[in-house]
Formats: C-alpha cells, structure tokens, sequence
C-alpha cells in the first residue's frame, strides 16, 4: 500500500508540464554513484490488513499487566472516555504548529486555556505550550538558570528522579556547566544543611522535586529561601501531576520554575511517550523561557483571538540566540492534558485523596509483612520506599501474577538495598491491594 | 468564542471519581498543612459543555484531512487511518515504561525492528529512537559530536551552518555549546564550496547541512563537501528533515553523512499533533556508534532487553526512550509502503513540487529556478514592488480559498519567500485546483491589492493584531 | 460540495486487498459466465480524498456534540462517551451471532441482565431485545398482542389510536393488518374518555396509548383507561417513546400496561446515528410472556444459551438477536446512573421542559397550558396570524441562531406545533440562551418577518426546495 | 454518574421560574398509588471508571475467536481503518434524523451517495436509505408484492437463511398471507420446476436468495421469468454482499427487487447487530416502497443540495396508510456501507475473487478428507455445504483451537445430517486453512 494518488495518465500529464520523460531526472542532482537502486533488506510492502494483522502480532508477544505498581516518573490513571473521543478529532491531530492563527484558532485557544489551568495548578503566573517532557523540561530550566546568572554549577536534589537527573548532567555537560548533586536526609527529603553548604555565589540554581523519586513531600518555602538568599533559582519538579489536586503547589512556595512530566493529567502510559514536559514561571521569565506561548490578542474588528506570541525568543527567528532550539512540541498531549483537567475540574482534588487513601492502606498492609519496613518518614502522596526481605524476589512473584511490582531502587541508589518504590493510584481496588498481600505473605 | 473558564460554574464536573472501597484517612492527620493547597481554581464543566466547547474548537482549526496543507519544510502528507488505529491498541498504549522486559517483548521486538529498517533506508550503522523531535535529535546529533571530540582529546569550538538552514540547527549547536558560523550559499542555492573551503579548520566540529536544503535543492557537489569535511577532521551532520525527497534514492550514510536526524513526523506520516508529538531518532556512521544515548536495545538470542552498559554514551536527552507510540505509527508505515511505496513516495513527492513550482512560475518570482525536490521556493517580492501586497496577505488569502499556506518567510535568504511542500500524497486535481488560487491572488493582487490585504475575510476571526500580543503578553487568563 | 462520484477518478483507489496466498483459480473456469457481473461502477477514489469527503461532510452536519438539538419527541440527549468507548471493544465487536454458547458468555450474560434491569425499571414481567427500533418494537408488540388473541380464538380487528399519537403507531397496527381507529383526546390533551368507551368493544384488540402523550402531558385517568380497555377485555400497548419522563417516578407495568416498547436510542442515551441504528426492547406483562419472539436467553446454572423451545412465539421479527451493540451502550449507561440515576434524569428533564415552557410562553401560543412532562408543545399560529411567519420560518431561523430546530408540525392536533423537548443534559444557561434565541425570533416574525422567512441565511445551502426534489425525485445519481 | 448539568442553585432558580418548591409537584398528574419511590432492585450507580473495569469484564467472559468459519448471513471481513474513523465523527452519530435539511447537509448527502452506489452495485435503478436488517427488509419486500398484487400467496426458496424465512413468515402472518416453501434441486439451487408448479395468480411474489443459504448461486434470470409469466415480482435477497464485486447483480437478471444484509460492507459482526437492510427497487416502485429517501434538489440561489423526499410514503404523514411503520433506520450502519464501498471502489472485485480463491481451497482440501464430500454442485461464492463424518465433533475440535466451525444445517434442515455450511473469506489465511485441515485430519 501506499498513499500517493497518481495514476499513470496523471503522472504523463505531470511529466509533460515539468518537460522530462522520466522520474528519474528530477534526481539528477545526485551524483550518479550514490544512486540507490532499491533499498536494501527492506521486508515486502504489506496490504492494510496485513499491516493489521502484523502489529496486532507484534503487541501480542506484549504481556499486559493485571495490575501496575510502579510509578517513578508514569503513572497509571484512569482517562475520562472523553479525553480520547476530542483528541482523536482529526482538526487537531493532522495540524501543525498554529503559525497561521486565522485557520487555527480552535488549537490557539485550548493551548492557551492549558497555560493558563497549567499556571493555576502549579502556582505561577505562566506556563508554556508544552516541552517534551519532564525531564527535558527540567533540563532546559536549568541551562535557562545557568543563562540568566551567568553562574556555572547547579545543584540537583538527589531525590530528584534519577533519569531527570542524568538528563540535566547532559544537557550541563553539553552546555559546560557544573551539576552538583544534594544528598537526601533521613527522613527522605532533601538535606536541607548540605543544600545550604554546598550554596555559594557560582550556584545558578537549585533543583528539587516534590513529591520526590521517593514519594516524599519536600518543604519547599526553606528551600527556596535558602536558595534565594544566594542568588540561586530555585526549579522544582514535581512527579504525578495529579498530587497537584491535594498538594501545596511549588509557585506557592517561592520556586521560580515548576516544571515536571504532565503524562499523568490525560495521556497513556505508552511505553514511555510521547508525554508532556510542563514549564511554568514567574511572569519576569516570560520573554526568557523556552518554547511556544499562546497569547490573547484582538482581530481588526477588536474581537477576541488568539496567536502565537512572543516568537522572538524562538529559533526561527532568534537562531543561535533563541531561548531554546525546540520547534515541535508535545501541543497534542497538552490538548489531553487540558481536556482532562478540564473534565475533572475540583474533582482532581477527590482524586487525589483517593490516590492517597490507597497508597496509605497499601502501605500499611506491606508495612505489616514480616521483615518489612517503610523508608522513610516524610509525608508521601501516592508513592512510598519499603524494605523487603528479597526485593528481587517480591517482583519475580508478583511478575508471576501478571503484577508489575515496585521500582528497585538499589539500581539508582546502591545503599538502598531490596529497596522497592511502590505506587497506588485510583485504578487500585481494595481487593487487588489485598491479593498482593495474599501473594507476599 | 467562550473559554473554558468563562463556561464554568461552582459544583460542576465532567468526569467523576469512584468512592473510596479502603479506610478515607484524612490527609491533614498525617500529612502537615503546610503541604496542603488550599485553592484548586480548574474549570467546572459538565460533560456535553466540555464536549460542545472542544468539539466547536476543533471545528475552528484546520488539518490535513480537511484540505491541502503545503506548509513547506514540514511534510504536511497525509496520515493513514491505520496507523492510528494499530498505535491505540491497548498493547501499545498500556505498558508502563519500566515493566520487567517479558512484559514488553513486543514493544521491544518493534523498536529494534525501526532501528534495523531506519539503518537499511538512509545507510547508517545505527539508530536511536530516543529524541523527541527534529530538533531534539538534532540536539542529541551534536552532542554525539562533542563527545566523540572530546574523546579524541580535540578542542573543536565551531559548527558551520548554511545560510539557508532551519532555525532549529544554529540553536541546537548553541545549546551544544558550539559557536556557530554561517556558510554562505552560492548562486544555485548550493553550499558555497569556497566559503566553505575558507572557514574549515581545526577549530571546526561539524557541518551541519540539510541535503536537500530548505530551498529544496539537492547539494550537487556533496562529495566534494564531504571531502573539504571531512579532511579537515570535521564531521558532517545531516538534517534528515528532509528526508521525503530522497527515500529510496540515494543514501545519507552513503553520501559521507556522520550523523542525521529523522523527523518521523515529516518523512514517515506520523500525524504532527497540532504541533507535536514528533519523534526525532538519530542514526550515526560507525564512528559515532558508542556515544549513543543510553539505554539500548540489547538482543540476547530471541529476547530483547534495555542496557544502559555503554561506559562512552553522551547519556540520556529525555527520560524513558522516546516517543514510543508515535514510533509505532512509523514502523506500521514502513512495513505497509515496503522499499517500493517508499521510493514512490519520494518520486511523487518530488514530482509534485515540480509540477507546483513550473505552473506558478509565470506568476511569482523563483529565485532559485532548478529542478527542485520535493518543495520549492517562490518569492514575493513581485507582488511587493507591483502591487505592495506582502507575502503574508498572500498566505491569507489563501486561507479564503481554503487551503493552508504556505510556510512563509523561511528560508531567510529569499525575500518575501513563499516555500511550498505539497507532498506526494495530494492528487494532480488538488494541486491544480491550488495552482488556480495562487493565480488567481497574483491577478487579485494586481487588480485589487487592498483586498487581499483584508484578507482572510471568511474566517471566525480577521487578522489577528500580533504586535499587541507581543507588546502585552496575555499567555494566562485572568478572571 | 462535490459528490463522491465526481471526485472519482479511473485506477484510484483507497482501501487495498492483500495478494493471494492460495492458488488463484480463474472463477470463469468453474462459474458461468452468465453468473457474472461485466461492469462494476464505484466511486475510485485515493484515501486522503475518501478521508476529506466525509470529514467535510460531517462539518455540514449538526449534532448534538455541537449544540442543543430540541427536537421533540426524539429525546436528543447527550451520549456519554464512555458507552461508545466500551461498546467498541473488541470483545463486544467481534463475536459471530452464531458463535457457539461457550465464546459468548460475556454477551449473554450482559443481555440477560438488560432484560432484567429493564423489568425493573418499567414493572414488566418480560423483556425481549430483539427489535431494532421504537417502530419495530411498536409492530412485535401489536403482533402479541394478535398472537394472543388468536389463542383465546378471539377475532379482534380494531386498534385505538390517540389522535395525539406518533405516526408510527397506525402503521404499526395497519401492518399487522388491524383496522386502526382514531381516539380523540379531551381538552385537556387527555384520552376523552366517553369517546373511549363508546369505541370498547370486543372488536377491540388494543388501545396504544402514549403517556406521556405527545402533547409531553401525563394521562391522569389512566387507571380509569386500563379499566375501560381491561374490562372489555382488550390490551393496553404502551409507546414507551417518553420513558424519561418517567424514570422512577412511575411504571407502565403498575399503571397497568401489557405491552411497552422502548426506544434505548431516546430514553437510554445511546446516539441516533443520524437516523439509527436505534433499539426497541419490548416489555410484555405475565399473560403476553410465552408470544415473545425467539430466540430467548436461557440460564442454566451460571451458562446462558438461546431457546427457541416456545411453540407459541410469534416467531421472529429479524435475524439474530437485536440491535446488540447499541443495547452494550445503553446497559453502561443504566450501570453507570443506577436507580438514583435514571430518576434524576427524569425530573430534570421535566424540569427543564417546564422551565422552557414557562419563559416562552408569553412569546408563543400555548395551547395546553398544564405542567407537562419532559416536552412542551407550542402553536406558531399567532405568528401566522399576526405576521405570516409560520412555524416552518422560526424553526429555519433557530438555525441561524444555531440551535437545531424543535420537531414541527407534531403532533398533528396542534396546528403550527412546536415540540421542544430540552432532556436533562442540558444546562440552565443552554435553556436561557435558547429560549432567548426564540423571543428574538418573535420579535423579528413582527419587525422583520420577510428576515424570518428568508432562513435560514448563514448555513452552506439556503432553503431548500423540497416541492422540486418530490416532483422530480432524484434518489440515485446519474451521470 | 448521571449527566445532568445542573447545580443546586439552578435547580431552586429554575424552580422559582415554574413556580414550584419541589419537583415532585411536576409529577402530580401521576396518580399516587402508582408513585414509585425507588426502581427495586438495581445495582449502585456506578463511576465512569467502574463502568468501564465492568464492561471489561463482561467483554471478558466472551471468548474472542482466532477464526470464524461460519458466514451464514454475517460475515467476517476486514474493515478499513477510514471506516471508524469517519463514522466516529461526532457530527455524524450525535444527529438524528436529516428532517431539518439546511443543517444536515452531510448526512443527507452521504446517504444519497450510499443510495446511488447500492443502486449500482445491485443492478436497480433505486435503494432506500436503509431497512433494519437483511432479514426485516426481505420481509418488507414482501408485504409490498402482496399490497401492490392483491394477492394472498407468496413462494420463497427453502435456500434462503432460515431465519429470514422466519421473519417473512411472522409478517406474512400479521398480514394474512400465506407463505409457501419451495424446495431446493439436487445442486442446492432452487427446484425450478416446483416453482413454476406453484406459481399461481395468487402468487403475489416470489422470493430467493443468491448467492443463497448453501453458498450456491442461483440462475435468477429464468426465475425471473417464470415468475413474471404469472404476473408475480420477483425479490432476490443476497448473503454477503461482497459477492456483488464479482456475481451478477440480480438487478440485471430481471428482479424487481433486491434485498439483503449490507453489513458485509465496513459493518462488525456485532453478534448480531446493529446490520443494514439493504433495500432496491426498479424505478417504477418509487413511490411505493418503504424507508427513507434523500434526493436531490436546489436551494433557492439555484445550489445543489438534499432533502428527505417523498415523505408522503412514510408514517409520520401518512400513518397506517403509510408504506411501511418504519421510522429510526439503520443510517450510520448505511454511513459505514458508502465509506466501505467508496474506499475499496473497483478493489471490491478483487475482494470478492480473494473470497473465491480461499473458499476453492478451503472446499479442495476438506472434500479430500476421509468421509468427507461437498453437498452440492451449482457454482458457490464465499460458501459451500459439506457432509462429513461427525458434525458436532468437527465443530468441537474447532472450538478447542478457538476456531468457530460451520454452521450446522440440520437443525434447519433435517435431511442434511452432518452437513456444515463453511464460509472463506479473506480474513482466513492459507497457514489457517492448512492448520484447520490439520485439526481435522
Ligand atoms: C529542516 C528542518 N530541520 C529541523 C526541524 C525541526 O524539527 P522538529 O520540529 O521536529 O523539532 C524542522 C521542522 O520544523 C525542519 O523543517
Ligand atoms: C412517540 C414515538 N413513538 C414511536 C417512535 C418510533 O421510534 P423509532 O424511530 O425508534 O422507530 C418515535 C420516534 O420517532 C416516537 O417519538
């Protein structure tokens, strides 16, 4: 199969009007030698049917899960029927980038309707049109802090997720900055006196998330005061979005970038994409931050639209000096993630208890396994560490159930020995908590 | 029309959350108000509200499947139904990233396969599928330079970019650290081999060139670019942005290319999303093969597992892998076109721009009149000296034909440029019926510029005031 | 806009047919000749195309994803979209109907409990499935009600009908060959009762009462009915059409009903398709159970089967088991809104058409001004009377105000009827707007009234000509 | 969940307006012996989650096939993915009805399209917007001969589907005719000769099926004939309207109506429904025939544009004189057929050859097992008949593979013992016919 409509009288048609005989001298330009006669290896053009046949086959040596219990940067949610039917409307899929604003408003309004619940939830006054995800959202803020400050070292919570971490170490090298990483405490948030001691006038920016890789609510205002008091930006990340429905949000606690991976709010898991990076700041950052913004404007007649706006911090048309080099985004799962904020509405906040109530009867029944013990003291959301007798083996069994267990953190983290990361979200019933137990006892 | 906040009312909901089945513990008993929010401020909505309101919003935006959408550089094709239908079954769409490989041999078995066929189609030892989109990979691309500098103990500052290149490679490289320098184009548009000739030095990283470039040429004289490159000890990147012109007829690993990224979105239909997600894998020569992002695909006999076990790789650009659904509808893309469909498919393509650029000839400037890839280039700049209509009335209007224009603009070296991709999957009628509005809007232009510059007349909204958007920034609603 | 046929073009095509695996047999060497076709003429069309036809035909269509659609009588509420979700699961989707017991359990299983579920909420004793509409439903319930007067060897030829009844109800009799004889209705809009006992006799088949009727008015006398037909030994059919107004409140089986059918498309929320496929359930009390058609679900144990072992059935009124896929949809959303639920639902939807009624009445005539149920019918007369503007004008009008219009001209007892049931899914500020849209059309049949009959004036095609279209049908294209 | 938008204080405004303090008053007209005060017995309502984990649940005591070999008037084809993805525009299954045409200019065109391409495709010169199923609009066909002949007989094949044979006898019955069944010949076609013995002038009409119920095809020209000689019509009902891309329409053979299943055409098996009454006329029944209609015709700027025509044969207008009771159709299903037939266009002979050459070879590799033989001779479609050993375990070895076998004929046809009607279409690969004659071996 293939998608082009020519017949052969169009293609003769078409010959004669650019004036050759064949196909082949459009690509004269390609030096002789390096012409291809076919492509080599190439399995045989399949009819749809097959094509059908051939993924349904290739998703069936998939195995999916009963239950899902770990988290650690995706989480299972339920998605609102809806989210799926209006996304999936094709005026929004098969567009591009809303350069055009006249033929585009309906994308131009709900990114900037997602901005502005983006905003709201997590305390700033502004968001972005969306980046590729949480962790190149983070990353991006801190080479932005190491930007404005013109300082070379950021310090990086060691509870922030590890992935997330090795990101910013990449994009820092690339960029020639210093990553300095902040150990954790006790009771699993950040070691707020080795933060303050490793704070110093080259320190661009601090960066934490909460709730942490570990599950664990950061206090964030000390934070933030400790690192503004040296200058420092202080980025905080978050986890689940949906924590966002119960929890403090960073922007109320003085951090000046909230950023964080937005796959909860909508979008499937997937795999692992595509997800959704959130940036949000503080209004001063407007003109400095990176990626797409949506703005308010009028047309001719004064009535109200919507356009792209502040276009010249991009690359199109800064280049080099744009704030980032990103072009296409993730505006898709943005729509998601509004449509599915929108659904919700107040009752994110219902969600979000739920998602508590459940991590806290899943914790304290893992908690009364014998040999088992809970981590960490500090206050969690839907997420907790938990030392097992065999960690290795906890999974292997729930694996044997068709559970995807808890996250093993000794891989990240080789202190922390049969150490596993469990997460409960809505999509846990009471029965399936208690036949996990039923399995590990 | 209304927002979704000027719809809602106190009490409403949309979707509703099941009641607790365990013990409702209040959070304030275990958790310090301090770390509780005290204002949710989201939309309440019912559901048909919220239905009518994105269903309406839709219907205030234009996509493929509504009409042409020659918006050059960008490969506006056509997105087949199949292809999101097999990425929505729940195999592909339920999988937690971090499930135990036996969960995911499919998922696996698939990523592989898109590596091996991407490898086979543009001549590169190999592939990842990490990168996000065109420029993320573009980003990955120029690290994978750096580090191999960096191994060899070479101290290289500077990447050179054409004149014509997309925004995106002059910021990747800045983002990369590199000082970026503009290589002139020559007369043809090509890569000007003097100038080219004159900046390369030790100092020089990379090229990084878009073959064909963003005026749809191919560069005729790669070989000798790759030579001037690679001699100096540089590298040469690809931007496979473009990669639509050229499926199946010559190779970028063949032609001395070092690295190149994909846009998946562009090249292999994936649907752009209203302006993502993409994907962006990169493929490098085998130099280049060790500083891949991690983690890989590793196979050990029939089973496929993640390593992270690559002690010289640049490390990660994003979390996870990529964007695994949106590879999944490139690899059913592949697999259904096969090496023929593909090849057609550039051929068309090509063709396509073609025929667009020698029945519009006549009646806008072609600065660059060769034979083209697979988008070509007007110029404006007639209509601005005859008439004082500018390029973007002539995208507007456009838009009261009912089509989407161009991209306008872009490349920067053409004044007033008008840059059409019509790619391979729009029929001969579709692209007279377009060449008919263009002409039309030359005449319009003539016989009655101020119209055109009113235009778009038949739209929701009129013009939208840009400047005052810039000037005060409204990004966030306030009640 | 173009009809498909014309975009058609020789060699195109969309969908494609793999290649044959097994040898391929000429059908000329074992098929005569005389058994195949020579031409066959269909659209040849490439799928972006197909996929552009239809998309810009959906945007020339409204639903109710896109506004309020009043139409009486058809209770246009809004479909959750979860029921389409779960009704398009693979596993409800695939089954063959003659797919054995053992691989339909989850089908059976889900239809036993829709019967049972239904019983509940309307009192009846039985339910069966099978119809494929409210008409179907209607004629299978006529056809027991014959069936079983033909085992008590009783002739009865004569059905009643309301004058206020929906047309489908006489053709429903007439097609079971009764002899259908009008009932007046009282000033009140209420079965006249005198004239109902002059018509009992025991020629006297069935009374097929609506109730609520079509005027939305709820039969106060109807125990007095029931006797009057029961006590001449006639049976009561119930047009369960207006079920939601009911929900909860009442129930046909305990208000003495025999027979009722359902309309899962009006009452259980699932979308009408642009015209269907819709859902007739009929409900039978105890004395009908044994001429339901067949086949029937059977428990044994915790297995369902079908029977056909009931030798009285009047047999079947389709293939297969029904419209299955629609009543999936509607047993989600019975499950979702539960008793409370379905109640709920009632009362606003009373609420709201009451609410309707009350503002517009000082705009338009009223001809039965009592509390009515879930609909509310007013006359346009005196805009005829006072302007010439008749109901056909402020329907055309509505849509410019993009509202689709109520249901016209029914029913027939009220001359320039206006029906506008509103459902429950609709919001206060929808009913203010609308209601607001209709006093301005009032307004303008005064000041403007040649405005008004010009409607509508901003949709793609202006008044149509349906005088032209009867006189010289074009039902099939030609050329 | 219940879908009802108002908020407490709506209610109590709305309330104010009619003038009420309880709702309950808007319900005095129902006698209040006969108030409910709550539906007895049904379960709790339900969150939109839970419905959704308790339709997969109930999905999952299904049994989802690896094969179906059972056509037997619901067939087994791939559908193309544009299908669903063009029915599922919103626009489309949330309308109803096409009544107010300005607005409804989609549908109304899609249907005439449809009409049009039916139309073509059975050799008539008319079809109708859609009838409910294959079975109900045989039925209705049927009622129209006996209506415009006067007369009180109507013949129908014993080779037509059981079930529609049933259904036309429940019309037939309500309306007082009398039905009578004739035999099929030696070779599975229709016994011609009982046929002309039976035709009489009361004979109102004949009916058969072709391809028909044994998958042969039946000679329709000379029945045609013979029944036209006694002034009766002739309706000719077809099994999978695939067969169309490749057999002679009977339009062509002198039917006077053509009816059959239309679900072949881009419709799912459903278990049964919703399916698409196809409906076809000769010109000349214009007027009579039952079902919606679109048409052609201008607006009053001289547009093209649709209406629903010739209503003054439908219910609403004419009531019990009206052509048929009809009135909510099959339209999406109708919708799903014109997309399905557009996008295969002429590939649809191509279909239907793919159909004969699996059958052939289904039909040469069973007839080749031991005590197996094929029933019947007249040339077949995508069907055939054949005898083997033991039926019941033939079907039962089947379904241990979680393959559906044939559809056993005895139970409609007691003289064929062992007999099973095997349906081929492309969905069965030749590594699937191999692997069934394995089982069978
Ligand atoms: C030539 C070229 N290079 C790079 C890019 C960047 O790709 P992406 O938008 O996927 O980041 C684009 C697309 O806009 C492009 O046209
Ligand atoms: C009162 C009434 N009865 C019967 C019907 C017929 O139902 P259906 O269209 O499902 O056949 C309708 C719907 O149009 C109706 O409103």
């Amino acid at each position: 199969m293939d998608y082009c409509p020519h017949t052969k009288e169009d293609i003769a048609q078409m010959q004669a009007v650019v004036g050759i005989n064949d196909i082949e001298e459009l690509f004269a330009n390609i030096p002789e030698k390096f012409r291809l006669k076919q492509i080599p290896d190439m399995p045989p053009a399949l009819s749809e049917q097959e094509t059908m046949a051939l993924m349904n086959s290739i998703g069936a040596r998939n195995k999916l899960p009963n239950l899902t219990l770990t988290g650690a940067g995706a989480y299972a949610h339920y998605i609102p029927a809806v989210v799926s039917h209006l996304v999936g409307r094709a005026e929004f899929y098969t567009a591009y980038t809303p350069y055009q604003a006249e033929i585009s408003q309906g994308l131009l309004q709900a990114i900037y309707e997602y901005q502005t619940m983006i905003a709201r939830l997590t305390g700033m006054e502004i968001a972005n049109a969306s980046m590729y995800d949480g962790a190149s959202a983070m990353a991006e803020a801190a080479v932005l802090c190491s930007k404005m400050s013109g300082r070379g070292k950021i310090l990086i919570a060691r509870s922030v997720h590890p992935e997330y971490l090795r990101v910013a170490r990449t994009y820092a090298w690339a960029n020639g900055y210093e990553v300095q990483v902040i150990p954790y405490a006790e009771n699993g948030q950040i070691d707020l006196e080795k933060l303050s001691g490793n704070l110093d006038e080259n320190t661009s920016g601090v960066i934490i998330q909460s709730p942490n890789f570990f599950g664990c609510l950061e206090d964030i205002a000390p934070i933030a005061n400790t690192a503004h008091e040296k200058g420092a930006f202080l980025i905080s990340a978050f986890t689940d979005g949906t924590s966002l429905g119960l929890i403090k949000p960073a922007g109320e606690c003085g951090a000046d970038f909230v950023v964080g991976e937005g796959q909860s709010f909508g979008n499937p898991l997937n795999y692992g994409g595509p997800y959704l990076g959130i940036l949000a700041a503080r209004e001063k950052f407007l003109r400095r931050i990176p990626g797409r913004l949506a703005g308010q404007t009028v047309d001719k007649d004064g009535r109200r639209g919507f356009v792209l706006t502040l276009q010249t911090r991009e690359q199109h048309i800064r280049r080099e000096k744009a704030t980032s080099n990103i072009c296409s985004n993730e505006a898709l799962c943005a729509l998601a993630a509004g449509i599915y904020l929108a659904a919700l509405g107040k009752n994110l906040r219902r969600l979000a208890l739920l998602n508590v109530y459940k991590t806290q009867y899943l914790k304290s029944k893992l908690s009364q396994l014998p040999g088992w013990k809970i981590n960490f003291s500090a206050p969690e959301y839907n997420e907790f560490v938990v030392t097992c007798p065999d960690a290795r083996e906890v999974n292997d069994r729930l694996a044997n159930e068709g559970i995807i267990g808890g996250y093993d953190l000794s891989k990240d983290y080789p202190e922390l020995k049969n150490a596993l990361l469990f997460c409960a979200t809505e999509m846990l019933l009471k029965e399936n908590i208690d036949h996990i137990v039923r399995i590990l006892k | 029309m209304e927002l979704i906040f000027e719809l809602s009312k106190v009490g409403r909901r949309a979707a509703d959350v099941p009641l607790s089945d365990v013990p409702q513990i209040a959070p304030e008993s275990f958790i310090d108000k301090k770390y509780l929010r005290d204002e949710l401020d989201l939309p309440e909505v019912s559901e048909i509200d919220l239905v009518r309101h994105y269903t309406k919003l839709s219907q205030r935006n234009f996509g493929v499947d509504l009409g042409f959408y020659p918006l050059g550089s960008c490969t506006m094709k056509y997105n087949p139904k199949i292809n999101e239908t097999v990425a929505a079954l729940p195999e592909f769409t339920g999988l937690h990233p971090y499930a135990p490989h036996e969960f995911a041999q499919g998922n696996l078995h698939l990523l592989f396969m898109m590596q091996r066929l991407l490898s086979n189609i543009f001549g590169m030892a190999e592939f990842t599928l990490q990168p996000a989109a065109g420029a993320h990979g573009e980003l990955t691309g120029v690290m994978m330079i750096k580090k191999y500098f960096e191994q060899k103990g070479e101290k290289r500052r500077v990447v050179l970019i054409p004149d014509t290149a997309h925004g995106t490679n002059p910021a990747s490289g800045a983002l990369c650290g590199f000082e970026t320098v503009t290589l002139r184009s020559n007369g043809e548009g090509g890569v000007d081999l003097e100038h080219l000739e004159e900046l390369m030095s030790e100092e020089v990283a990379a090229l990084m060139l878009t073959n064909p470039n963003t005026l749809g040429l191919f560069e005729r004289n790669i070989e000798k670019v790759a030579q001037l490159v690679h001699g100096n000890g540089g590298l040469l990147y690809g931007d496979g942005a473009n990669a639509n012109a050229f499926l199946g007829k010559t190779r970028p690993g063949d032609l001395g290319f070092d690295v190149i990224q994909l846009n998946l979105h562009k090249t292999f239909s994936t649907p752009h999303g209203g302006g993502g997600p993409g994907s962006g894998p990169v493929g490098v020569s085998a130099k280049l093969i060790d500083f891949l992002p991690v983690p890989r695909i590793v196979r050990k006999g029939q089973e496929f597992h993640w390593s992270e076990n690559f002690p010289q790789t640049i490390g990660r650009v994003r979390a996870f892998y990529g964007n695994f659904n949106v590879v999944v509808k490139a690899y059913a893309y592949i697999r259904s076109l096969g090496a023929a469909g593909l090849t057609r498919a550039a051929e068309m393509a090509v063709l396509n721009a073609n025929y667009v650029k020698e029945i519009l000839k006549p009646y806008y400037d072609l600065p660059y009149d060769h034979a083209c890839m697979h988008e070509c280039v007007f110029s404006g700049s007639k209509q601005v000296a005859e008439s004082g209509v500018h390029t973007t009335d002539i995208a507007k209007r456009l838009i009261d034909y009912h089509y989407h224009p161009p991209t306008i603009y872009f490349p920067l070296i053409v004044p007033e440029a008008i840059m059409i991709e019509p790619t391979e999957t729009e029929s001969k009628e579709t692209l007279d019926n377009f060449c008919a509005a263009m002409i039309a809007i030359a005449r319009e232009a003539k016989e009655n510029p101020q119209h055109v510059k009113d235009a778009p007349l038949t739209t929701p909204v009129k013009r939208l005031d840009e400047v005052l958007a810039a000037r005060k920034p409204d990004v966030c609603w306030k009640k």
